[in-house]
C-alpha cells in the first residue's frame, strides 16, 4: 500500500513537472531563440555589383536592416502598423499593414523570434539607389490567438530583400521568403 | 503738509526735467558741425524725413523727393529696408563757415549689418550748420523699359502619390566643384573654391564643409551661408566662401564638401553687366574693387549681391569677397558697388572675377 | 536547461507532425490565385492561415476542404496553415506570371557621345508586386527618333535585370524602353549638346559701346547648345579696368553690350571652355 | 458680504471677457498657455523640447503655469489659462480690499477692491499683454503683505504661516514680483505696523523692535524658501547672459512720445490722473499714510520709465529686461486705499452724483483700455496657425527644426499646437544659443526689431541650421526675405493667401536632440514641482478655513450711502 501511495505521488510530482514544462516551454524556446548572436545581421558585399558598395551604404543598410526586423516583430506582436513607416516602404509595407489589420480584426497575432543573420549583398544599382540582398536566418514564429499559442515553429529561412533610398534613407521595399531548396 | 506735496511734485518735475533732458541732448541741435550732422542722423535714424531735409542748405539741385529717395531708397532697394543704427562723425577739415565731415553709417538691413562712409559739406547758415546735400548722380533719363524674352525654365513636380518607385524623376543638375583652397585667417580657416553647374538645367546649389582631424573626426561644419550665389544657370560658375571661426589650419587633416544640388525654375534674365572693374584705394588706404552694374535687359533688379574672386598668378581662388548694393538696378542704369579686398592679398591678386547675384521681390 | 528545451522542442514538433495529417496544403501555389485545403477528421475547429499580408481565422467542420481566395494568397512567400487544439502545414506561394516591370532609368538627361553613362534597371512583379525571381528575358532597347534602336536581351537574376549604356551623337529625346513578352515599360532620356566646342564671337561698334554676338555655340558632335547656357564676355582695358557680361545664349547664340574703350581685349567663355579673343581697335 | 460681492463684481466685469479668450492671442498669454503645456505632459521634467532647441523651463517661475496645467485636464489649456487669470483677478480684488483696510476704514476699502476691479492698468495687463504671472503675483503679494502686517504687529502665528505660505507662493509666480513687487508692498506695511504696534485693544505694550524684527523673521523665511525653490531660476536668471534690449515704449521719455504715453501711463492710469492732486495732499497729510504715498511715489516714478533717470539708476541691469508697466501697475495699486478714501468723502457730500461720476470714471478708466486693445491687438492681422500646424506634424516634418518670423503673438500658439521644435524661444525664458552668445538673447522672430544685433543674431543661427536641423522657415513679415534667399532657403509653399510663407533649404539633416544644459536634482525637480502648487493651495485652504477674527465685517456696512465715521485702525483681515 506504501509502494502504491508512493507511486502515485511519484506520478502525480512528474506529471505536474511535465505540465508546468509543457506551458513554460514558449518561454524556454524563446530563450533558446534569444542565445547570443540572435538577431544580429552580418553583411557581406562580396560580389555585390555593378555597382561597388560604399561602406557608408553598408553601415546604413546594417542599421536599417536590424530596425526593420525590430519593428515588423513588434508590429506583428502588437499589432501596431504605425511602427512600420520608419523602416518599409510601398508593396511591403502595404502587405504588413494588411496583415495586421486581419489580425486586429479575428484578434491574433504573430510572435517572431529571429536568429543570426547571413546577408549577401547581391545587387546594388547602378545609380545607387537600390539595393538587393539575400538573406539566410532561423527564426521561431507563433501564431497567437489573443494569449492563446495556436501555433509555433522553428524554421531556416531565406529572404530575398529590396531596399530602396527613400528621401534619406534606406527602406525595406520587398521582402520575400523563397522556398527552401 | 502742503509744503510737503509741493516739495514731492517739484521733485518729480525735477525727476522729469534730468530725463528729458538727458534724452533731448541727443536729439536736435546744430551749434557745431559735428553736432549738426549728428542731429541729422537723428533725424534720419527716426525716418523725420522733413526735420533732416530742413537741416539740409537749399541749393539748386536739391529736391526733398530725391533726398528722401537717396537716403530711404526706392524700388524696393535695400536701403528700403534698412535702418539707421549707428553714426559716427570725424572732422576732416574745418574753415571759418565750411566743414568737411566723414560719416560712417552702421545700417541695420535685412541681410545684416551694412557699413557706409559717406562726406559731407557743412556751413554755417547764421549761426546753425546745415549741410551741403550733393544729389545723387543722375543717369542718362529715365530707365528704358525693354521686354524680357528670356527663356524660364519651370519645373513641373508630380503629383505626390505615395509610392514612386521606378517612376522616371529628373535628375538633379550636375555641379562640380573646379577648384577649392583652404586657408588660415584671423583666427579661422576659410574654404575658398568655385562651382559650375555643368548641366543644361539651373540648378540651386550650398556649399557644405567639414573640417576633419587626423583621425577622420568631423571638427566643425559650417555653409557658405551667403557667400555663393545660389541659383546657377547652365554653365555658370559661382565662387563660395566657408568660414570657420576660432580653427587652425594644423589641426585640419582634410575637409569634406559637400554641395547639395537640386532642380529648380528659374528665369534667364535679368543679364547684370559688371563695368569699369578696378582695383583702388579707398580715403582710409583700404583696397577696394569698384565698379558698376547694369542690366541689359528690361527687368528691375531690387538688390543686388556682388561676389568677387580674387585669383593669384597660378589662377588659384585666394579670396572671395561679397557686397550688397543698397540701390535698385533699374533698366539700363548703371549702379556703383565696391567689395572690400584683404590688403594683405592685394599684391597677390592677379586676377578677379565678378558674379552679380540678386533678389527680386517679385521673384518665386 | 538547454537540453531539456530542446526535448521539449522536439515533442512538441513530433505532435505538430501528428496533427499535421488532419491538413492538406497546395503544393503548387501562385500569388493572386486562389487554392484549396483539404481538412480530416470530425467534429468543428478553428482554422488559421498566417503568411505575407495575410491572418485569417476560420470556423470550419472537420472533414471539409477550405478554400482560399486569391486575395488570400495574393502575396509570394512562405504560409502557415494551423488548427486549434494542434496540427499545422507550411507551404509557399510563388510570384505569378510577370504583369509589370519596375524600370529604373537614369540619367533623365545625359549629354552627347558619352560611353556607359545610361544604366537601366528593371524589377520584374507579377500583378501583386511580388518579385519574379526565375530567370526571366528582358529586353532592352535604346534608340532616337530618326535612327534604328539598339535592342539587347538580358535574364534577369533575382528578380532583376541591368543594363549600362552610352548616348548617342545626336541630341533629343531618347527612348529606352524595356520588355518582356508583351509588357513593357517606356522612359525617356534627354541627350543634351555637352560642352560648347570652338566658341567664337564678333564684334561691332555701336555708339560708346560695343555689340557683341557669338557664332551658334556647338558641342564637338555639331549640336546646339541649349538656350539659356552663360557665355561670359569680357573686356580687358589694361589699367581702365575691365568690364564683363555673364549673357544668356538664344536661339543659338549669346550677344551682349559692353562699353568701347579702345586698346580692349575682348574675351569669351562659357564655363570652363575659353572661346576666340578680340583686340579692340575702337570700332575701325 | 461685502468680500462676497467684490469677488462676484470682479466675476461678473471680467468672466465674459475671459470667457471670450481676449488674452489668448497676447503675446505673453499665448506663451504662459505654452509653457503651461509643457507641465500638463510632464510635471517633473522642466526640460521642454520645443523652444530653443531645447531649454528648462525652470528659467521662468511655474506657479501660474502648472495652475493651467493642472485645471487643463478638465478643459483645453487655453480655458484654463482663463480661468485661472479670472481666479487671480478675483483674488486681486480681494487682496485690494485687505491691503486698503490696513490703512483705510472698511468702507473705503471697498471701494478701493471695486476700484482695483476697474482698474486700467490691470487691463492691460491682463488683455493687451497677457501678464498672468505678474497679475496672479501681485494678488498673492497683496494677501501676503496684509498677514506680515498681521504678524509683525500682533506677532500672530496663523498669520505668519498664512503670510509666509502667500509670499512663498507670489515669489513662485512671477520672479519681477519677488524682487521689486513684495518691497514696494510690505515695506509700507511693515511701518505701519510699528505705526499701529500700540492701537490694538490688548493694553499690552510692542517696541517698534519687537515689530522690526518678526517683518525680518516673516521676510527672511521667505527669501530663504523663495531662494531655495526657485534655485534653479534664479541661476539662470542671476547668470551673466547678455540680452539684446528690445525697444519698449515703456522705457521712452512719455513726454516726448505721446504714443508710448498714452500706451504705458494715461490709459492705465486712467481716472486716476485727476486724483493725483489729492492723492498728493492727502497722501502726505496724514502721517499714518506717508508710506503708503511713499511707495505709491516711488512705483509711480519707476513706472514712468525713461522719463526721469531713477528707474534705470534703480533696476541697473534689470532695466532693460522688463516693461515697466508693471511699476505703473503697482502705483496704481497703492493708490487705490487713499482713492477708496476719496469715494467715501465724494460719496458722502455728493451722494448720488459722486456714485455716478466714480462709476462712470471706474467704467471708462476700464473700457478705455478694451477699446485700446481693439484698436491695437497684440496680433495685427490675425492668421490661423493650424496649416501650418498640419504641416510641421505631417510626414515626419518634425524630425527637423523650423522658425518662425514675423509671427508676433501668434509665435506661441504655434509652438503649442505643433509637435516640432523651433530654435526660438520667447526672450522672458531666454536661453542663449551658443551662436548668438556674441549679440546676447534675442526673439529671432522679431529679430529685426532689436536692429544689427538681432539680425546678426538671426544670422548666426541660420548659419548653423544643418547642426540645429533648422529646414523650415515661416515668414510672415516679407523684410526677412532677402536674407532667406541670399542664405540658400527657397520658397516652398504659402498659407493663408500668401500671408504666411514656408521656406525650406535642402541639404539639413534631421535634427539631433540637445541633452539638457545644466539638468536638475531630484530634489530640485520635486520642490519645483511640488512646492509652489503646495504654497499656495495651503496658503488659501488656510485663508478660507482659517479667517481672521470677523469683528469688524460682522457689522453691516451701508451701501453706498454714508457712513459717519471712518474706521482707520482696523486690522487686517
Amino acid at each position: 500500500m506504501a509502494i502504491h501511495k508512493s507511486s502515485t505521488r511519484s506520478t502525480v510530482i512528474l506529471l505536474a513537472i511535465v505540465i508546468v514544462l509543457a506551458s513554460a516551454a514558449p518561454s524556454i524556446l524563446r530563450a533558446f531563440a534569444d542565445e547570443p548572436g540572435a538577431g544580429t545581421i552580418q553583411i557581406s558585399t562580396t560580389g555585390a555589383g555593378p555597382r561597388e558598395v560604399e561602406e557608408t551604404t553598408q553601415k546604413a543598410i546594417e542599421r536599417q536592416y536590424t530596425a526593420a526586423w525590430k519593428n515588423m516583430t513588434a508590429a506583428l506582436k502588437d499589432n501596431r502598423a504605425d511602427l512600420l513607416d520608419a523602416a518599409f516602404v510601398g508593396s511591403m509595407r502595404d502587405q504588413l499593414a494588411r496583415r495586421i489589420e486581419q489580425q486586429k480584426k479575428s484578434g491574433t497575432s504573430t510572435r517572431y523570434a529571429d536568429g543570426a543573420h547571413q546577408v549577401n549583398v547581391v545587387f546594388y544599382s547602378p545609380e545607387g539607389t537600390a539595393l538587393e540582398l539575400r538573406d539566410t536566418t532561423e527564426i521561431e514564429q507563433q501564431t497567437l490567438d489573443g494569449s492563446k499559442v495556436i501555433h509555433s515553429e522553428k524554421v531556416r529561412q531565406q529572404y530575398l530583400v529590396i531596399f530602396t533610398l527613400v528621401e534619406d534613407r534606406w527602406k525595406v521595399r520587398i521582402m520575400q521568403a523563397l522556398p527552401t531548396s | 503738509m502742503r509744503l510737503g506735496s509741493i516739495v514731492m511734485i517739484v521733485l518729480l518735475l525735477v525727476l522729469i526735467g534730468a530725463g528729458t533732458v538727458q534724452t533731448k541732448s541727443l536729439h536736435i541741435s546744430a551749434n557745431t558741425p559735428e553736432t549738426a550732422l549728428q542731429s541729422f542722423f537723428a533725424q534720419v535714424k527716426a525716418k523725420h524725413w522733413d526735420d533732416a531735409f530742413a537741416m539740409v542748405q537749399p541749393g539748386s539741385g536739391v529736391e526733398k523727393e530725391s533726398f528722401i529717395k537717396d537716403l530711404g531708397g526706392n524700388n524696393e532697394s535695400l536701403k528700403t529696408i534698412s535702418a539707421l543704427q549707428d553714426v559716427k562723425t570725424k572732422i576732416l577739415r574745418e574753415s571759418g563757415n565750411e566743414s568737411d565731415l566723414r560719416a560712417d553709417l552702421q545700417w541695420s538691413t535685412a541681410v545684416g549689418a551694412l557699413h557706409e562712409s559717406r562726406d559731407f559739406k557743412l556751413v554755417n547758415d547764421e549761426g546753425q550748420w546745415k549741410i551741403v546735400w550733393t544729389p545723387p548722380a543722375k543717369n542718362d533719363g529715365p530707365p528704358k523699359p525693354l521686354p524680357t524674352t528670356y527663356l524660364r525654365w519651370d519645373v513641373v513636380q508630380r503629383g505626390s502619390s505615395r509610392d514612386e518607385w521606378g517612376v522616371q524623376n529628373v535628375e538633379p543638375p550636375r555641379m562640380r566643384i573646379i577648384s577649392m583652397n583652404a586657408i588660415e585667417y584671423q583666427g579661422g580657416v576659410t574654404i575658398l573654391g568655385e562651382v559650375v553647374n555643368e548641366d543644361t538645367v539651373p540648378g540651386f546649389v550650398t556649399i557644405n564643409a567639414i573640417l576633419l582631424d587626423k583621425d577622420g573626426n568631423s571638427i566643425a561644419e559650417e555653409s557658405s551661408f551667403d557667400k555663393i550665389s545660389h541659383t546657377l544657370l547652365p554653365k555658370e560658375i559661382s565662387p563660395f566662401r566657408v568660414d570657420f571661426a576660432n580653427r587652425k589650419l594644423a589641426d585640419v587633416k582634410s575637409v569634406r564638401i559637400s554641395p547639395t544640388n537640386i532642380l529648380v525654375p528659374a528665369a534667364a534674365d535679368p543679364v547684370v553687366g559688371v563695368f569699369n572693374q578696378r582695383i583702388e584705394k579707398d580715403p582710409n588706404g583700404k583696397s577696394i574693387l569698384r565698379g558698376e552694374l547694369v542690366t541689359q535687359g528690361g527687368q528691375t533688379v531690387n538688390i543686388p549681391h556682388v561676389l568677387a574672386t580674387f585669383y593669384d598668378q597660378s589662377g588659384k581662388v585666394i579670396w572671395v569677397s561679397d557686397g550688397y548694393v543698397d540701390k535698385a538696378l533699374l533698366p539700363q542704369q548703371a549702379v556703383p558697388f565696391a567689395v572690400d579686398l584683404r590688403d594683405d592679398l592685394a599684391g597677390q591678386v592677379q586676377n578677379y572675377r565678378i558674379t552679380v547675384n540678386y533678389y527680386n521681390s517679385n521673384r518665386s | 536547461m538547454k537540453i531539456l528545451g530542446l526535448f521539449l522542442a522536439i515533442i512538441l514538433t513530433f505532435a505538430s507532425a501528428a496533427f499535421a495529417q488532419d491538413l492538406q496544403v497546395p503544393q503548387n501555389a501562385v500569388a493572386g490565385e486562389g487554392a484549396s485545403i483539404s481538412t480530416s477528421g470530425s467534429g468543428s475547429a478553428t482554422f488559421y492561415l498566417t503568411g505575407p499580408g495575410t491572418s485569417l481565422k476560420r470556423d470550419f467542420k472537420r472533414g471539409e476542404t477550405i478554400s482560399l481566395s486569391a486575395d488570400d494568397l495574393a502575396y509570394a512567400g512562405r504560409y502557415t496553415a494551423a488548427l486549434d487544439g494542434g496540427g499545422a502545414q507550411s507551404f509557399f506561394v510563388t510570384a505569378a506570371k510577370p504583369a509589370k516591370l519596375n524600370f529604373m532609368a537614369r540619367p533623365s538627361r545625359v549629354p552627347v557621345a558619352h560611353p556607359d553613362v545610361i544604366s537601366g534597371v528593371v524589377f520584374v512583379l507579377d500583378r501583386n508586386d511580388n518579385l519574379i525571381t526565375t530567370p526571366t528575358t528582358v529586353n532592352f532597347q535604346l534608340g532616337i527618333a530618326g535612327s534604328a534602336p539598339t535592342t539587347r536581351p538580358l535574364q534577369s537574376k533575382n528578380g532583376i535585370a541591368w543594363i549600362k549604356a552610352g548616348s548617342g551623337n545626336r541630341e533629343g529625346a531618347a527612348q529606352f524602353t524595356a520588355s518582356v513578352g508583351d509588357i513593357s515599360a517606356k522612359r525617356v532620356v534627354q541627350q543634351v549638346a555637352s560642352d560648347p566646342c570652338n566658341l567664337r564671337m564678333k564684334a561691332q561698334a555701336d555708339g560708346k559701346n560695343i555689340q557683341l554676338q557669338t557664332e551658334p555655340i556647338k558641342d564637338c558632335s555639331g549640336n546646339a547648345v541649349p538656350d539659356g547656357t552663360i557665355v561670359t564676355f569680357s573686356e580687358s582695358a589694361g589699367g581702365r579696368g575691365r568690364s564683363t557680361v555673364d549673357a544668356r545664349v538664344k536661339h543659338g547664340v549669346a550677344r551682349a553690350t559692353l562699353p568701347s574703350v579702345p586698346g580692349a581685349t575682348l574675351t569669351v567663355a562659357s564655363g570652363v571652355v575659353l572661346g576666340n579673343e578680340i583686340r579692340w581697335s575702337g570700332g575701325q | 458680504m461685502p468680500l462676497a460681492a467684490i469677488a462676484l463684481l470682479a466675476l461678473a466685469v471680467h468672466g465674459p471677457l475671459l470667457l471670450m479668450q481676449l488674452p489668448a492671442v497676447s503675446t505673453g498669454g499665448s506663451a504662459q498657455i505654452f509653457l503651461a503645456q509643457h507641465y500638463s505632459q510632464s510635471w517633473f521634467n522642466p526640460w521642454n523640447e520645443k523652444w530653443f532647441a531645447g531649454f528648462s523651463q525652470t528659467s521662468y517661475p511655474p506657479l501660474t503655469q502648472q495652475w493651467v496645467a493642472l485645471i487643463s485636464r478638465v478643459m483645453s489649456l487655453t480655458a484654463a489659462y482663463m480661468v485661472v487669470q479670472l481666479f487671480a483677478v478675483i483674488l486681486l480684488a480681494l487682496g485690494a480690499f485687505r491691503f486698503a483696510r490696513l490703512w483705510v476704514d472698511e468702507r473705503s476699502a471697498s471701494f478701493a477692491a471695486i476700484g482695483s476691479i476697474f482698474l486700467g492698468s490691470l487691463s492691460m495687463l491682463v488683455y493687451q499683454s497677457g501678464q498672468l504671472p505678474a497679475t496672479a503675483a501681485t494678488a498673492l503679494a497683496l494677501h501676503g503683505v496684509s498677514y506680515l502686517y498681521g504678524w509683525s504687529r500682533s506677532a500672530k502665528v496663523l498669520s505668519l504661516i498664512k503670510g509666509f505660505l502667500l509670499l512663498i507662493a507670489a515669489a513662485t509666480a512671477d520672479h519681477v514680483t519677488a524682487l521689486f513687487g513684495i518691497i514696494l508692498f510690505a515695506i509700507p506695511a511693515v511701518v505701519l505696523a510699528i505705526t499701529d504696534r500700540n492701537d490694538s485693544e490688548s493694553s499690552e505694550r510692542t517696541s517698534s523692535a519687537a515689530v522690526l524684527i518678526r517683518a525680518a523673521v516673516m521676510v527672511g523665511l521667505v527669501a530663504i524658501s523663495a531662494t531655495i525653490v526657485l534655485a534653479p531660476f534664479w541661476s539662470s536668471f542671476l547668470s551673466p547672459q547678455q540680452q539684446i534690449p528690445l525697444p519698449d515704449g515703456s522705457r521712452d521719455n512719455l513726454l516726448l512720445n505721446f504714443s508710448s504715453a498714452v500706451r504705458y501711463w494715461l490709459i492705465p492710469m486712467g481716472a486716476i490722473v485727476l486724483a493725483l492732486p489729492y492723492l498728493f495732499i492727502s497722501g502726505l497729510a496724514e502721517r499714518r499714510l506717508r508710506p503708503l504715498f511713499f511707495a505709491f511715489y516711488v512705483a509711480m516714478v519707476l513706472g514712468l520709465g525713461g522719463t526721469t533717470p531713477v528707474a534705470r539708476v534703480v533696476l541697473g541691469r534689470f532695466y532693460e529686461s522688463f516693461s515697466m508697466d508693471r511699476f505703473t501697475f503697482w502705483a496704481t495699486l497703492l493708490a487705490l486705499p487713499l482713492l477708496g478714501e476719496l469715494a467715501t468723502r465724494l460719496i458722502e457730500r455728493y451722494s448720488v452724483k459722486a456714485t455716478i461720476a466714480l462709476a462712470v470714471a471706474a467704467v471708462l478708466t476700464f473700457s478705455i483700455p478694451l477699446a485700446y486693445v481693439t484698436a491695437h491687438p497684440p496680433s495685427t492681422n490675425p492668421f490661423r496657425t493650424e496649416p501650418i500646424a498640419n504641416f510641421l506634424n505631417r510626414d515626419n516634418h518634425d524630425r527637423f527644426r523650423y522658425l518662425t518670423l514675423g509671427f508676433g503673438s501668434q509665435f506661441a500658439e504655434l509652438a503649442t499646437r505643433a509637435n516640432a521644435s523651433t530654435v526660438d524661444g520667447d526672450p522672458s525664458v531666454a536661453r542663449v544659443l551658443p551662436e548668438v552668445a556674441g549679440f546676447g538673447a534675442a526673439h529671432f522672430d522679431m529679430a529685426r526689431n532689436y536692429g544689427s544685433a538681432g539680425m546678426e543674431s538671426l544670422r548666426a543661427v541660420l548659419k548653423h541650421a544643418s547642426q540645429y536641423g533648422l529646414k523650415f522657415i515661416f515668414v510672415r513679415d516679407r523684410y526677412y526675405e532677402p536674407l532667406l534667399a541670399f542664405a540658400g532657403w527657397r520658397q516652398i509653399e504659402s498659407y493663408e493667401n500668401g500671408n504666411v510663407t514656408l521656406w525650406s533649404k535642402e541639404d539639413v539633416p534631421p535634427l539631433k536632440k540637445i541633452e539638457p544644459v545644466n539638468p536638475i536634482s531630484w530634489f530640485e525637480r520635486m520642490t519645483w514641482g511640488l512646492v509652489p502648487m503646495l504654497c499656495s493651495i495651503l496658503a488659501i485652504t488656510l485663508m478660507i478655513f482659517f479667517p481672521e477674527r470677523r469683528r469688524v465685517m460682522a457689522e453691516p456696512i451701508p451701501f453706498p450711502s454714508a457712513e459717519t465715521q471712518a474706521h482707520r485702525m482696523q486690522e487686517a483681515r
